[in-house]
């Protein structure tokens, strides 16, 4: 497998095959096949380039420009959907006290999981062929740099895949923050989410991007992380939100946003950032990505009027927070279909998504009793799976071969269970046991008087807002 | 020395301020304040939850006046302030017993 | 015309003129003739297309991946302009108590425009091939979906207009927001929106970007919205201020802006996500694209400095809120003119903007007397008049081939003058119209009480800032 | 030189040239010699074009049009970086009374900078052969802006360079601010700025990037800016702090960040805005721009990692504001490195950085007793200082090339010796003398009062937030 | 008529309010301070300087009530605002010469 | 018991706190206002409005003390707060019939 012939032999051979999907090379039309890991292939000859220095055999394939000017681009907006999107749209839902600490854990992450990133997550989650666990091929950042030369367009592709793919690594566990917000200590979030990104993200990853289910038999549809990225961290979230318990006064007085104006700039910045995450996991600029932003932008505008709607008849006010969150719900529930519906479904996606998140957070919340301070489980856990569902009913083979319920194939949304199922027994397993043993060691949750103190100034010596 | 607080809406500060200065009154200290009384005050709904919010943002508006001022300033205040609404706020006026100007030291009326 | 044979012959001999224009592909050096709308003759291909599920015959053009990277950005781009760009440099400039409404203003814009422009505005802008009226035939994305395979250039194509158009179909009537901004009754503002971007957007994006006043002896010079976006808005931004009225208190309490740190970021928002609404106006990543973008860049420099120059003149002091309102009305002003004028006439629009907006919001509010009450008339209705006119002064014929006043074409200028009359007449009568049925149904205004307490709890139930 | 034949031909040999990095065109590969300002070449041609009217000779070259994308959308990210990037992340950390005064400057350098740069900043910075100074063969936008058709490839190369240079022009002044912020005049800051952009600032960007150290024996490694940014801004905020004295109160009252929130924000959207910055340096979507997006991501990571651990270790808690600091460290340290070094070493940079800037703002400051209100030294300064080094150490041929310390290359670090003294001794006399003239006429600084009441009131009669 | 000034607690607002309510109480002027006592503040860090807050948020609630009904205002308080913990604040009472509701002009016990 | 309140300039607080510290005052509560006096306020301009900001940001600041420490406390205020220049602000003061803490339900001078 390591052997350099072989490698570069194979290599060639991808490269060389007609409306091949594996480089970011100048070949159109081959969108229907398209999908986040053909690189795995790649990877090999890269390495073998890397190891020995010589030149593989890659006679045609060039660096495509508009997909690096794509990819790039899409890489930079999935950033920005951490800091300062979702740091501003849940910094804005936490009171003012807590404001510093949601940030501080967005940005914390972005440093801390890019650098796991790097030194082993990536190889975990893409490394090998092993349909179940990935290897440690990638380790340090292995097959990711030149050796000699540029190191050619395996390379190359290589390290977009690494760069697109270390974003979700981040926003991921950033998104389970909501759901122990203005509680957990900060040290205990951070030793959480390094496990929690290389025992549950990064298997999760592997199967469904480059494992067991991605092509062959258990085929799971999840064009853009559907269940990678908004499954594996809601149900997380649940988890966590059950085992560190409710906020102190939760229920009893009022804990209102305290400041919607950041949600709202944070939902609009989610949303522009969202192109890359959808559209960029075309990983070409390309057919593909223009119908994924086109489903994944009306999906977040029927999300916006259905979540509104429901407001207005329930409640006789529409809401801003409701908006926002309708936006939000309709962009999670298009994820994983963005690639594989038109943009007709993108609609139905996004009405779905208001109407079910909305009951999510206003109704089931209320009736179980878990504190999930900013609903990341109602919101990503029940969109996530929403989406997933209909992406095996709406899939239209037009799009891009892949064909749902509704064109007669059962086999996908039954695919899409299985998905389904897997990530949450995962999620919420490796989340309890990671949970805890942190528990039991350095302790989940600040104590009392720090929670009413507020997490800023108790764990960071710092005040938000100074307006003398 | 008199110490007048009152307690009004914020969109009749101006209103107070310039009948105030028109009969002579030189100073005012003002603080933003929330008000708890019979006008109701309104829910906010955030997802799930509901609240009643009950504390209304009014003005707290301080002025320190000489004895013999205090009706005319009350009479001031009464007639600018008021709407008719539940809501328009209250007077409370209670006796100082020094009052300093900080720059010169001088005390009493001549500090104001 | 719906045959299939005819329309795919016909897609076939679009896609190969030379120099074609239509398609994002290869062709260089086209950018002379490049414009909006040549895409309208395409639909027809792709309709057929996808009605009847056969390939058409396209042997040659490809999608060209560098124009599709840059169009996706720029739409991405126009949408941020709206959020979290325009919800901030309205929403700081506004009282606190009603913050919350002008976000919510921009973010419900997003949702219900978009759906609305999916299921029949598209259609009304830009179907069929009369020149005054739109037709039904792309309602319902008919022919913007793909029916088998990715459907091939010509529907990216349709799906790119439809994208990035799209999303002027949202911030133009954002725009008219400022002028009832704190005393507008929600659902009115709803419904005015949705007939207003019908019966008044469409029809002229219909005119001056795919019918009588594109090409031909009527045509009129406004590469990116100067009139169909800023003299639309402005105007009826005008006509509502004076129906709705004033703001209780006008003229005798301050209403400083609430917020100038929000009009700030707002500005250099909108400044960075108008590269995408010029530039990408160019449709495609060419010498067209780079033209739009430096000029751009350069008018609203220019707006700064001659803005901030008048205050300095005038007041002694420069002052932030000018400085911004400099940039916006440098870009407001280059809008039209981006893709026909070379950059040195970008910094003269520019200076002239600064100057004459500022005089328009600063003496021509002041003496007429209406509450135009974030200038949306002052700003943009009078600087894209402005620009629209010197558009016609200025147009270089070595930029992209049309000339000017200063070129010796006078004619241009009169079409200048004709278009910015049309479009102005109808804002101003079918906005009139539709504010005189909405008064006398559901009613412009809330009650003064509710306008006393804010639009923000009055209206939505919600704080925007709660620092206890 | 100005002879229309020689300058077509030689232009036509550039372009021409097997892997030729001139152009925007389609060449591959040619990553390893790619450097920012080969485009002096071509310049003489375009000017060439435009003032004869005729078209020069280029039979092959075209726009590559993922290029033109990319390097458009850098453009936009690093103007998103002056505004609203780095006018949040100063911004929050001045008291509340000075925040319009310090988000004043962000923009009207925007304004100002941005002609200044069309007039003949860009022009000095990259016009003529001569190694030492620039010259006015493009005042005025001479050879910028297209004199017949769209003007060819080599045109719409310089107008991409100055669009993209532009930016730099406008960041590079604003990073200055950060050392007399709360007391500086706006008007003496204007002036200064003026005179040390063309003074200091185009000497120093043609010196390293079309002059005597580009290329050639004194060749200095600064692939997007370390030097002739950070540098030079840093080393010239250090003679401000000096020379315009410290607060008033400094080291007496507390004079903390009156809204991290903002910093967070803005460190954000520098991070993501950088991506443009030090990829779009590589002139091209190709293997060099995803290298250096990579290298530069990850330093930016380790740097929020390092900071926060020196933090955690010296004071048991890491906090936001350490975190923001050590992401810009990072991403300053690795600037002139990202095309230059592979992504391991952008770790290490990073790393490094966060731990010598860590201790550059914490001690050193306290140690000199300087005010350097917002540490643009201990930042900009020290990081870029540090980056310049280690470039020279860690280079690394298989990227492009160029080798450091590390592959025996020891001539390499003595350039960058040079090139950090020749910098950093220019910045330190031209601002110096600037302030020392400035100073005698119109005054540095504000009076006592104006700073007590704070510079929003007193210099630009505005308030930043209004919260009644 | 009695005015009785509390400083507590953020987050027993709620509570005290609720108790006053139920004890009949129907008004009260609630603001944002800063309070500085034996409770410790705590040390902030904004990369080279420290500085020590000793000034920590409380709400300040006022309350102006008949003589007769100070003492069980005055409980309520007590009761619904302690912790037992260093920092729960004190109970300053004063006496009012004049108390009158400006929409009415009423005064005195009326006017509450 | 004595309630002494001061308005004062932003940039004194410390700098009075730290004289009131030195002296054996324990406490004190501060609270932001706006004030309005002989110094003179400032002109704002928004575009085509121009509004006079008379009310200018001051604190103020609340201290009880016994009887006996009135003038010790009013003279630490007086040295540290004076600028000289108009704007120092004022200081006002009145009796108190009753201070409670709430954590012990002390009452009088042991309360402080
Ligand atoms: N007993 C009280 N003590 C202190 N403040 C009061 C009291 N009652 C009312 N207020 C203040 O006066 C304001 C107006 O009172 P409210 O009862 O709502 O209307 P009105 O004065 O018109 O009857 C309240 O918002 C509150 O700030
Ligand atoms: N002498 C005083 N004058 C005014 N306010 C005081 C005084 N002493 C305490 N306070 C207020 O009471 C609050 C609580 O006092 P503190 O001494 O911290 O705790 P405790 O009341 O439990 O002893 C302080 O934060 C301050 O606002
Ligand atoms: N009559 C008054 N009542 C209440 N507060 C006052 C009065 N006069 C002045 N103040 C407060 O004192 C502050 C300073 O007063 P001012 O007249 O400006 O200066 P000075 O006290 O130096 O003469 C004002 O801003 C205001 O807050």
């Amino acid at each position: 497998m390591k052997q350099v012939l072989l490698a570069a032999t194979f290599a060639a051979l991808v490269m060389l095959w007609p409306g091949s999907r594996v480089g970011l090379s100048d070949d159109v039309g081959a969108a229907a096949e398209d999908a986040p890991t053909a690189e795995a292939a790649v990877t090999n000859s890269s390495e073998a380039t890397a190891e020995t220095g010589e030149v593989s055999a890659e006679p045609v394939a060039e660096l495509n420009s508009g997909d690096v000017a794509w990819m790039l681009t899409s890489s930079a907006l999935v950033l920005m959907m951490t800091a300062p999107g979702l740091a501003l749209f849940y910094g804005g839902l936490v009171r003012k006290k807590n404001i510093l600490s949601v940030m501080m854990q967005c940005i914390f992450l972005m440093g801390m999981m890019s650098v796991v990133w790097a030194l082993i997550g990536y190889s975990l989650a893409f490394g090998g062929d092993n349909p179940y666990f990935g290897d440690l091929s990638h380790a340090m950042l292995k097959g990711l740099i030149p050796a000699s030369g540029t190191g050619g367009v395996a390379l190359a592709n290589e390290q977009i895949n690494f760069i697109f793919q270390g974003m979700f690594f981040i926003i991921t566990p950033a998104l389970i923050c909501g759901a122990f917000a203005e509680r957990m200590k900060f040290s205990a979030m951070c030793v959480f989410m390094l496990f929690w990104g290389l025992l549950v993200y990064c298997p999760v990853c592997h199967w469904v991007w480059d494992g067991w289910m991605y092509g062959g038999e258990y085929e799971a549809l999840d064009f853009a992380g559907g269940t990678v990225v908004h499954i594996s961290s809601g149900v997380s979230a649940l988890v966590c939100a059950l085992l560190i318990g409710k906020r102190l006064g939760y229920g009893q007085e009022p804990m209102p946003p305290h400041n919607l104006t950041y949600t709202m700039i944070g939902t609009g910045l989610l949303w522009v950032g969202w192109f890359g995450f959808n559209a960029g996991s075309a990983l070409h600029a390309d057919a593909s990505a223009i119908n994924a932003f086109m489903a994944t932008h009306l999906a977040a505008a029927a999300g916006v009027v259905s979540w509104s709607l429901c407001e207005w008849i329930a409640r006789g006010h529409p809401s801003i927070l409701g908006a926002c969150s309708g936006a939000v719900a309709g962009l999670v529930c298009v994820t994983p279909a963005a690639g594989d519906v038109h943009a007709l479904w993108g609609i139905v996606l996004g009405l779905a998504a208001g109407v079910v998140c909305y009951y999510a957070v206003t109704k089931l919340k209320n009736v179980f009793g878990y504190d999930d301070s900013l609903d990341a489980f109602g919101v990503h856990g029940v969109g996530g799976t929403l989406g997933a569902i209909l992406t095996g009913v709406f899939a239209t083979s037009a799009v891009r071969g892949n064909s749902g319920l509704l064109e007669g194939n059962a086999h996908q949304l039954v695919n899409q269970f299985i998905s389904i199922a897997v990530t949450a027994l995962l999620a919420a397993v490796g989340s309890f046991i990671l949970l805890k043993i942190i528990d039991a060691t350095i302790g989940l949750r600040v104590t009392q008087e720090q929670e009413l103190r507020g997490l800023d100034v108790s764990e960071h010596n710092e005040e938000g807002y100074i307006f003398l | 020395m008199k110490k007048i607080e009152a307690v009004i809406r914020h969109f009749k500060l101006e209103e107070v301020k310039d009948a105030l200065t028109a009969i002579g009154v030189h100073g005012m200290t003002v603080s933003e304040v929330r008000g708890f009384g019979r006008q109701k005050g309104h829910k906010e709904q955030y997802r799930g939850a509901e609240y009643t919010v009950d504390f209304l943002p009014k003005v707290k508006i301080e002025i320190v006046v000489d004895d013999a001022d205090e009706k005319k300033v009350i009479d001031a205040i009464l007639e600018t302030a008021r709407t008719g609404n539940i809501g328009d706020g209250k007077i409370f006026v209670s006796q100082l017993s020094e009052v300093i100007r900080i720059r010169t030291g001088e005390t009493g009326s001549e500090s104001l």
